[in-house]
């Protein structure tokens, strides 16, 4: 069948393109490893073999760039395939991770955490429990109003943004200036900079999970796009459905906000990437998806830390570079929206 | 216009007429403000402590912004000017805005604040509180901090306490100045100034940058944009500081580098570290990282640190009881010294 | 016996009965016609037969089963449904959007593999859409919509299969070869019901016809007893002749004047 | 003349071809039926003459202006357009879309006025929807909808009135009455023109067929001429009979078997 | 008719709560001026009489209140209608007057401005072209692309905002974090704490020029929520309506925001409001619409000014209180959405 084919192709096109990414972002940075070098930091750490005698290049690899590194996959393909989740349950293309209020409830986390002069582990934990709690009171007030629609439900969750976002004000408003309000700021630009690899390796069991069981479920998340009711004859039990995706889709951002900071914009258009590339599919859009996430925040995030002396906040580069490569994107495919 | 004229009225128009004097504020508006003030609002942060060192006391201060509070929380005034300790600091907010309605029911005698708050000034004017502004560019400045600590000592009939701060100053700057050509490029060490944990340094655009350059040292961050960047760690790798400098923005402290305990770096093969070159800047009546009254102890303080066999005609303990002697009246004691030093 | 309603009635507003009393029963191989005027509530009555919408009153066995005890699953596997109005939101392709009936079949975790595909691309050929199979669900005309809806179903392979209004937008020609194809699919043992605005489609399927009218009243029977000159007439409030025409070797609906 | 289509033929893409070389023109109070087999181009053709997608080749003319050359606004007061599929997004008023139809009368910055809501409701009673006035439109049957939409284009009043399958969701009675009404627009002085999957309704309003076969052919004439068993048979590609049934004095067509 | 009574009966009762809450905002505040002095200063302001003599109270009920109560009923009622307009032609209730990167244009103006260290004026006129200028770019991504689908142009709105907010996180990296950071942040946070009649006086006539004309197109609007093919084909000329209401409500969202700093949530939630209240018929939601935006942002300020001593941000309070009240609406009406 010619059109799996074209799926192949894309699918193994990407995937070098990401493995040649990681390579790239381990070689690249302000202080000059060799990429021989690099090679023998890595196969001596992987096979836990003597290596190299640079103790600086070997620091500058293993403990500044592989922890970035793996953060930066974990994070975009998290973001890039629960937007894609969200997008199908909704069915609407405009949705983001945001949706439901899960990034404003874990900013709201943090600074708490910040303002509580918590330290890094205290501040990824208040993230992700706010992010959750922000979902589960989204969630929450369809209930109370005994309406289970859609509509309510993405109401709610601009709801609770918003509420969110005032609460963020005021501890914006209660902060100390210089070290608790730089602190919530430089969050919400988003940074992979500090990230080590416990911080990789506490997310990592939870984003495991949760890709997992929404890859395996992104063939009924094609059927629920067909509306709630035509979704339910098919045998398919809407409710059940969209609570597990809403609730792995919110794990995934949650966790992955938490080691990173707010990250914008990843979660709305990686999906659409893919789904110019390979049609409407989940099934397909799923997977590539999550690669172009993890190839994208890849790049920015060794952009942010080669391109100029100063260490720029992800959010910047986001949007200069994802904006013009996405409009590039629109302009070559001239897709029919 | 019916409020042009009254503009010149202040509030409480009880009082005698002749108890007035005019202050020329940085924007060159001619305030008239009571002869003899007893009640003042201050928005700008380092004010607080000039006030102090220009007045010797805070209990003119009425209302601050929140963070001269804190900063004053974290400094010897909380020793000092015990009387400071349960000011206001509702009406105004962290970014120096006033609610102009609710400081009415204070009735202060003056507000002051930076010039760039025109429309905090306007509606002052509007309701007959006067308004005295002051250079903000004071905050990477020295010569314009100098220009405002003439206008606070003219507020307070202080000109000549005001005038000595500012001599002191200026003699100090000349000292390090009159020294630069003997200071070999190569014998200059490697400075780096770090403002938080985010790794903010010190660049091109800062107060702090010509402070170390001004004492012989090299900013290694000099080339980086802005006044506080934010640097990534492997650049702090390349350039490998010999000496490191933690603000007081931040409660980091030497021994976090030491032990490498902060996420995300790794300090372990720093010049600085290995040497143990970490150097917290101290806090007097104020943190010294911004210019304040005691930016002259701090071009000491540092010149000790980085060229210690050139600037060896002071010594700064003594330099620094005798400012704290002849500015704040207060003796020093030898912990509080200690404990400004970090020791 | 497969399908049995006791007593069904529903309102969406209490001043407004949609349908009250309904009483019927089908056996394997049945097909029912529902015929009625426009908005009497036939939509409405398959909703509730789908559990889409509860009852107010009465209640639905299906092979003895009352449908409020069964999961979606359950129902899906046992009733196929075609809706009146589909509206897509994503260009599936129309092989993606048939397949999506295997559903119910597969496992939660599941996705159809190429043996459920080509059981798939055999049904659409039964369509005859089989040429359509990579072109976007929202780039084919109304009519072949309709026609993917059917295979979908097909695909669900169900007891029971419910259209709303199947031949709706299908040209004469496919009219006449979906009712060929409901009296084939009785023939192979499902039931089938069915919304039709034509009662021609009833005389020629001639089995079961149950009739709801404007005041909620429902009747259910032979084809053969229900579809007269007179009920119709009556129902859908203006003079109808069916005269048998020897050429079809049938009674003909006709409208007079 | 009111209409005149010359050498028209429209393609998606370029392999192939919707229709080619249609060429008819109607006058006033002529109706024009257009059959076809799903997918043949009926809709699209609708499309051109309503100047929504521009001909590959050929000319229509609007009272003899080309009708490239015409605004929005300009073909808005000679053509009304009925969709084949409408699909609400807001809950207006079943008055209140209705009165949209006014659209093209009012100047720009203005909104209906009492007077225009009455000419409304006058026609909304004419489509017997006026009970449904107060209704959301996005909470009534398919075929209210149906006679809601024909309803906003007689309150648009143009010279031309397209239909696309107007009766595809209405009752067999909402369907004579919509043929009837037809018949009396175009007494009224109104060109009509409209797709249909009933031959029926053809022969019944007896004016002008056009028919769009699957390879793009195009045949228009009288329809007592167009209308034949050896035309419908071929086009729809099955055995189809016209007995002449005494009872309601016109030639019925069916299928056979 | 039963029904334009109802709506002529909810526009008397919110036209009085509007006028109520004018004559309140203007009474109440930190400072104590008693309502028969109020009343007195009021008089003798309009009838330019010599009134009372009490001057401080007369400067706190011209000078300070006044132009706030002004600038929030322009504010208010200029995101209101702008809202409900764009969610009008962009057939969807989940559009706010954001869509297309209005705010986050103006906030990059705005930034720049006081990055260059301009003054009030200058950050004004900033961020209104900040405004124009993204909403320009948004339009013109479609023109390039030679796709006018309004998908599209929401995509667009999308990467247009992405880029913006890449900037604004330029800025706020390259600014001064003592100053320049804090007043940006500030501003982003929305004030009418410093709003003069002038400013006012400066934005009036947009304000009016465009509210007329909207109001003036809103059956117009009606019709384009058929979609584009029916509204054409209606007679409605889709891209010239269109971009009326794009540039007349960009206008607005500018104006306004360039007085006030940006303020979330009010241009999604009113119209909303509004829709609940009278149905979904623009000729009634746009009046009703600015209305409630102007009774909700007068309420909002003046709780900003008198709840604290201190100024309290618009943003904290939107949300603090707009959050709870959308949400009692809600369950009040139990509406079917
Ligand atoms: N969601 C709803 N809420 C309230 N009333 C409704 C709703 N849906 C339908 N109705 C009303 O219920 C009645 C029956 O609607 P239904 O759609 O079942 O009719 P139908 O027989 O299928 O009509 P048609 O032949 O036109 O499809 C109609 O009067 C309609 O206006
Ligand atoms: N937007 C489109 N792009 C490409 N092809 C299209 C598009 N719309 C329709 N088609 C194709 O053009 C052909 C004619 O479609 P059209 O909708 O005009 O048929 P129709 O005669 O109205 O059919 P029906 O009776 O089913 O409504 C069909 O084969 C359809 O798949
Ligand atoms: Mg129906
Ligand atoms: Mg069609």
């Amino acid at each position: 069948m010619k059109v799996n084919n074209e799926y192949r192709n894309v699918f193994i096109v990407i995937s070098i393109v990401f493995i040649a990414g990681i390579i790239i972002s381990l070689s690249v940075g302000r202080y000059v490893v060799s990429f021989s070098e690099v090679v023998r930091i890595l196969v001596s750490f992987i096979f836990q073999t003597e290596g190299t005698q640079d103790l600086v290049a070997q620091g500058v690899v293993l403990n500044l760039r592989l922890p970035r590194v793996l953060g930066a996959i974990l994070v975009g393909s998290s973001l890039a395939i629960s937007g894609a989740c969200y997008q199908g349950v909704f069915k609407n293309q405009l949705v983001s991770p945001d949706i439901l209020g899960v990034s404003s409830g874990a900013t709201v986390g943090a600074a708490i955490a910040i303002l509580l002069g918590g330290d890094r582990f205290m501040i990824q934990i208040g993230a992700f429990l706010g992010g959750i709690a922000a979902v589960l009171l989204t969630m929450m007030i369809p209930k109370l109003l005994k309406n289970t629609s859609t509509m309510l439900l993405v109401l709610s969750g601009i709801i609770v943004g918003g509420l969110m976002g005032s609460i963020i004000g005021i501890i914006k408003f209660l902060a100390d200036p210089d070290e608790q309000l730089a602190e919530i700021v430089y969050w919400q630009m988003g940074s992979l900079a500090k990230v080590n690899l416990p911080d990789v390796l506490g997310i990592l069991p939870i984003v495991v999970i949760a890709t997992v069981i929404l890859l395996s479920l992104s063939w009924r998340i094609n059927i629920l796009t067909l509306g709630d009711q035509e979704a339910q004859l098919s045998g398919v039990n809407v409710k059940m459905i969209r609570s597990i995706v809403i609730i792995c889709a919110t794990m995934l951002t949650a966790s992955s906000v938490s080691i990173s900071g707010t990250i914008g914009w990843l979660g709305l258009v990686i999906p659409h990437l893919a789904r110019i590339l390979i049609g409407p599919d989940n099934v397909k859009v799923f997977p590539i998806s999550l690669l172009l996430g993890s190839i994208f925040l890849v790049t920015i995030d060794t952009l942010a830390r080669v391109l100029t002396t100063a260490e720029l906040p992800l959010s910047i580069l986001t949007g200069l570079i994802g904006a013009p490569f996405y409009f590039w994107i629109l302009s070559r495919q001239r897709v029919r929206l | 216009n019916d409020n042009a004229d009254q503009g010149t009225e202040p509030v409480g128009q009880a009082d005698d007429q002749s108890e007035f004097k005019t202050v020329v504020d940085v924007l060159g508006r001619e305030v008239e403000v009571k002869n003899e003030i007893n009640s003042m609002v201050v928005t700008p942060v380092p004010y607080g402590s000039i006030i102090y060192a220009i007045d010797g006391t805070m209990e003119k201060i009425v209302a601050v912004n929140p963070d001269v509070k804190s900063e004053y929380e974290k400094s010897l005034l909380s020793t000092l000017a015990p009387e400071f300790a349960d000011v206001s600091v509702d009406y105004v907010s962290t970014d120096f805005t006033v609610n102009v309605e609710a400081l009415l029911n204070l009735k202060p005698d003056v507000v002051v604040l930076w010039h760039v708050q025109e429309d905090d000034i306007r509606k002052l004017e509007q309701v007959n509180i006067p308004a005295v502004a002051l250079d903000q560019g004071g905050g990477s400045n020295l010569e314009k901090t100098r220009d405002n600590i003439e206008i606070i000592g003219k507020l307070l009939n202080k000109e000549q306490q005001a005038e000595n701060l500012n001599q002191y100053n200026i003699d100090v700057e000349d000292y390090f100045t009159a020294k630069q050509d003997q200071i070999a490029e190569n014998e200059k060490p490697k400075v780096l100034y770090i403002r938080d944990k985010n790794l903010a340094v010190a660049a091109g655009g800062s107060f702090n940058r010509q402070l170390i350059e001004l004492t012989g040292g090299i900013n290694v961050a000099a080339g980086v944009k802005g006044s506080w960047t934010g640097v990534s760690m492997e650049e702090v790798l390349n350039w490998n500081p010999e000496i490191i400098y933690l603000s007081n923005f931040d409660s980091f402290q030497p021994e976090d580098l030491y032990n490498n305990t902060i996420e995300g770096h790794d300090w372990s093969q720093i010049d600085a570290v290995k040497n143990k070159r970490v150097y917290k800047t101290p806090v007097g009546i104020i943190r010294w990282d911004a210019p304040c009254a005691e930016t002259p102890l701090f071009m000491k303080w540092l010149g000790q640190i980085q060229q210690p066999e050139l600037f060896n005609d002071y010594v700064l303990d003594e330099d620094i009881r005798n400012f704290y002697k002849e500015f704040l009246s207060y003796d020093l004691t030898e912990q509080e010294l200690n404990k400004m030093l970090n020791r | 016996m497969i399908l049995k309603v006791e007593n069904l009635s529903y309102y969406y507003d209490k001043s407004k009965i949609i349908f009250k009393n309904a009483n019927f029963s089908l056996h394997k191989g049945d097909i029912l016609t529902i015929l009625g005027p426009n908005g009497a509530g036939k939509s409405t009555m398959l909703n509730c037969l789908t559990n889409v919408l509860k009852p107010k009153s009465g209640q639905i066995l299906i092979e003895g089963q009352n449908i409020v005890n069964m999961n979606f699953n359950e129902i899906a596997r046992k009733i196929g449904y075609v809706p009146q109005i589909h509206i897509p939101t994503f260009g599936f392709t129309v092989t993606e959007f048939v397949t999506m009936g295997l559903a119910p079949k597969v496992g939660l975790f599941a996705k159809p593999t190429k043996k459920d595909i080509l059981i798939a691309e055999k049904i659409m050929d039964k369509m005859e859409i089989y040429h359509l199979r990579n072109k976007p669900y929202t780039q084919i005309s109304g009519g072949e919509r309709q026609k993917a809806t059917i295979a979908k179903v097909l695909v669900q392979d169900p007891k029971i299969i419910i259209l709303d209004e199947p031949t709706a937008h299908l040209d004469f020609g496919n009219q006449h070869k979906t009712v060929g194809l409901v009296r084939d699919l009785a023939k192979e043992g499902y039931t089938v019901i069915m919304t039709t605005h034509q009662p021609n489609h009833a005389i020629m399927l001639d089995s079961h016809t149950a009739i709801i009218n404007s005041q909620g009243e429902f009747l259910f029977g032979k084809t053969r007893d229900i579809v007269s000159e007179g009920i119709l007439s009556n129902m859908y409030g203006m003079a109808i002749k069916m005269p048998y025409v020897d050429e079809i070797q049938q009674r003909v609906v006709c409208a007079t004047g």
